[in-house]
């Protein structure tokens, strides 16, 4: 179904639920979703199992949501920050869920949540403790593969440059990141876009999302960056 | 009527196409199978629109092209050339049918030889020894997308049923048909089987049943004969 | 390594080694490396897999290498073409092999061999001929799925667009379809480019090929359309 | 020299550095590990020209921007400001790393805590209870760049080995390694174990063996003391 433009962040994330599966884009603070994360926090809903590729940098963003304890597990590549303690205070003490995936594995299993594929086999892990307990097999190219499964959730948290009325969307170079993959896997897709323009503005040849991946939109014309968050000494809330 | 009259009873191919068209909701994504299905863009319903998917790698499409206006790296799944609607694009193969396999477009209209009442579709190959098979988009289109209409006439050319019990040709996929839209009703496939949904002006349940290779149930719509 | 640019198609595909796997991009005319594929009847090396979503038109292009007797086995998903009868005629005879593959069975299997995935599920062809004989799997959403293998091969024939000199390239319209993802899943990739400009002159965000995926380019600056030769009655050689 | 004075004696990390650029071919596709491995960008010989894949989505990556230019977006692996150059491109994560995993990278060169005589690597994790686990893109990096250059010190600076018959550590992958550039020598992987390549200048065999805890083979290059 086609998209809807929202006027505030707080509307467009108001429908999710309690114990929810949440993409949220970016690597590190580049195509970070942190006016949605915050609205999220306005939100308050808890019991959020998060998929990101880290876990947060200072106390702003996703780490605000961590330290606001609606997180009750992450799914992510590199939990370490040198800017947070938040996730690893949680963890330590028992308080937070982590399951660990390769960062390349992590992009694919969302890509195959996206794209109807239930599960795949990849090299990557094999002889390591994260191929532990997983089914593997040997192909004809005599390589050990393990199989890993799809992603799939119920909400995205993605930001982009710019965004059109059909929900068509481009990003910012590396702010790009996983974003894209991230609106294919969820059963709704929350954008907020530092520019929304009319159908036909983006050149159909250089649409990096098409519409059909994007449920909401909310303009957000000027996204705080999370360190200059963190080098002012903010927290939120 | 018999059914050696069946095949030019009730609705027109455009009537089946408007038919399907009334029952899309505004804003979906659609994609039309080559034929028939394609005449359901041109009756889309005041105030809806429908953004149309082609395998071949666009969201977007626009109508046939003006004369001299064709470009032909500008085509649809069926090789004819197409144009854009503004808010298109362009994307490879394997994103174009993770759309498709991944449950992103919303409606899909195909043809049909034979559907059954479990939703069997077969479309793509009469299993004769020496055809030429050729399958196509149909078999991930089906296993898609998330609802897959057929549209066809009720009967074959030489009165044959095309609504039956079991497939004898090969399938295209099993259990995939949500509805099915022939010049004489509109037909429900549920968990009891064909459901009618509605008749054709003039049509009426009998003569749907006369014409079906398998039962006609009439549920909570028992009576209903929505000649509109 | 990077991409070497070759003065004639001739030249580029004289490396094409007998009963090679060959990715011809293209979907019917649309994308299809015609100058290419004539070289390669030039070469006149045999016993090749060819992967295409077709069979071919007319008598040019991938009709004209199928009737020049080049191609022992078509793995593509509709060989069935109004304006060709050459593939129709071998296989009615037994001197072609076809392994028929749904169209988004087949994009997948190449994205997959280019992404180093061996094998993948999907629900596509369950219940129908075409998995008879495959191993399958019910997931945890009680559907069934296939197990589909990826396709490596020797060489990808590609039409596009413009390329710059790294390699990096953009297709034209619907004429991108199968073309970038062949690009990654063969050993040699042979790009025939309409353009070739600066590397530079392509903004990185609009690049559809990163350069890493080609091996070879040719400049062909007025490619023929199939449809015109046939119009004009041509058959190659 | 002792197993003590090891950690001091023969290349520096920037000669390291030079080792490894001078090993990898012109037109490359090479993906640098943060940390010390980045220094290998600084070593490139004349004439050569390496292609930079960094895994969050950028081919073409150029070097730290100059202060004011820095753009938050536009960072490399390490969450580090970078520049591109002509030629680069953008890509989405999962299409990045379908470079990696597919053997379209080259070289990718990469830290160690522990690198075994059978090419297994561990660089990821200590294995300690309390520590948190994180491991990014290396599993991935290993299992699919064609050639494993690693660059490290050949001792902990506890002087305990680094290159070893078994890795005590929890492995990032197994038998990937290709080749080991420390300050001592570079050292080969091989079928039968490691095996010495090249010595840093002032470096003996016999110094390379005793600050090595697996067996350091000499092949054909038996007596070859390039101190050069």
């Amino acid at each position: 179904m086609s998209v809807s433009v929202l006027n505030t962040c707080f509307d467009a994330v108001s429908s999710i639920r309690e114990g929810s599966t949440v993409l949220i884009g970016g690597f590190g603070e580049a195509g970070s979703p942190v006016e949605l994360i915050h609205a999220l926090i306005d939100h308050g809903v808890r019991d959020l199992t998060v998929v990101n590729n880290n876990a947060g940098n200072g106390e702003v963003g996703l780490a605000a949501l961590i330290k606001n304890r609606q997180v009750r597990k992450m799914i992510c590549s590199f939990p370490k920050s040198s800017r947070s303690t938040v996730f690893e205070q949680l963890y330590r003490s028992g308080s937070i869920e982590l399951e660990l995936v390769p960062q390349g594995t992590l992009a694919e299993r969302i890509r195959a949540g996206g794209a109807g594929i239930p599960a795949f086999f990849t090299a990557t892990s094999i002889g390591t403790q994260l191929a532990i307990g997983k089914e593997s097999r040997r192909f004809k190219d005599s390589r050990d593969y393990v199989l890993e499964f799809g992603i799939q959730a119920d909400v995205a948290l993605i930001k982009c440059a710019t965004a059109d009325e059909k929900g068509n969307l481009t990003f910012n170079k590396t702010a790009r990141n996983f974003n894209p993959i991230m609106c294919t896997a969820a059963l709704e897709t929350i954008v907020q876009a530092s520019e929304i323009v009319k159908a036909g503005e983006i050149d159909p040849e250089c649409v990096i999302t098409p519409g059909v991946f994007v449920n909401k939109l909310v303009h957000v014309p000027s996204p705080v960056s999370e360190s200059q968050l963190i080098e002012d000494g903010i927290s939120y809330p | 009527m018999n059914i050696s009259t069946v095949s030019r009873s009730g609705w027109t191919r455009e009537q089946i196409a408007e038919q399907v068209a009334g029952d899309i909701a505004d804003g979906s994504y659609v994609n039309l199978g080559i034929g028939m299905p394609e005449m359901v863009s041109k009756f889309v319903p005041n105030g809806r629109e429908f953004i149309y998917h082609t395998e071949n790698g666009l969201l977007g499409m626009g109508g046939t092209p003006k004369a001299g206006a064709v470009d032909l790296d500008l085509i649809n799944a069926g090789k004819k050339p197409v144009t854009i609607v503004p808010g298109a694009s362009f994307f490879h193969h394997a994103d174009s049918f993770a759309m498709v396999r991944g449950g992103h477009i919303d409606v899909c209209v195909l043809g049909a030889m034979q559907v059954a009442e479990n939703g069997d579709l077969a479309n793509w190959s009469t299993g004769e020894p020496d055809a030429i098979p050729a399958v196509g988009g149909a078999m991930d289109l089906v296993a898609g997308v998330k609802t897959v209409y057929v549209m066809t006439q009720h009967v074959t050319k030489d009165e044959r049923f095309k609504l039956v019990e079991y497939c004898s040709y090969p399938l295209t996929g099993s259990g995939v048909v949500d509805r099915v839209y022939t010049n004489l009703a509109v037909i429900d496939v549920t968990d009891r089987g064909f459901m009618l949904n509605r008749l054709a002006p003039g049509v009426t349940y009998e003569e749907v049943c006369e014409a079906t290779g398998a039962k006609v149930h009439i549920g909570k719509t028992e009576g209903i004969n929505t000649n509109a």
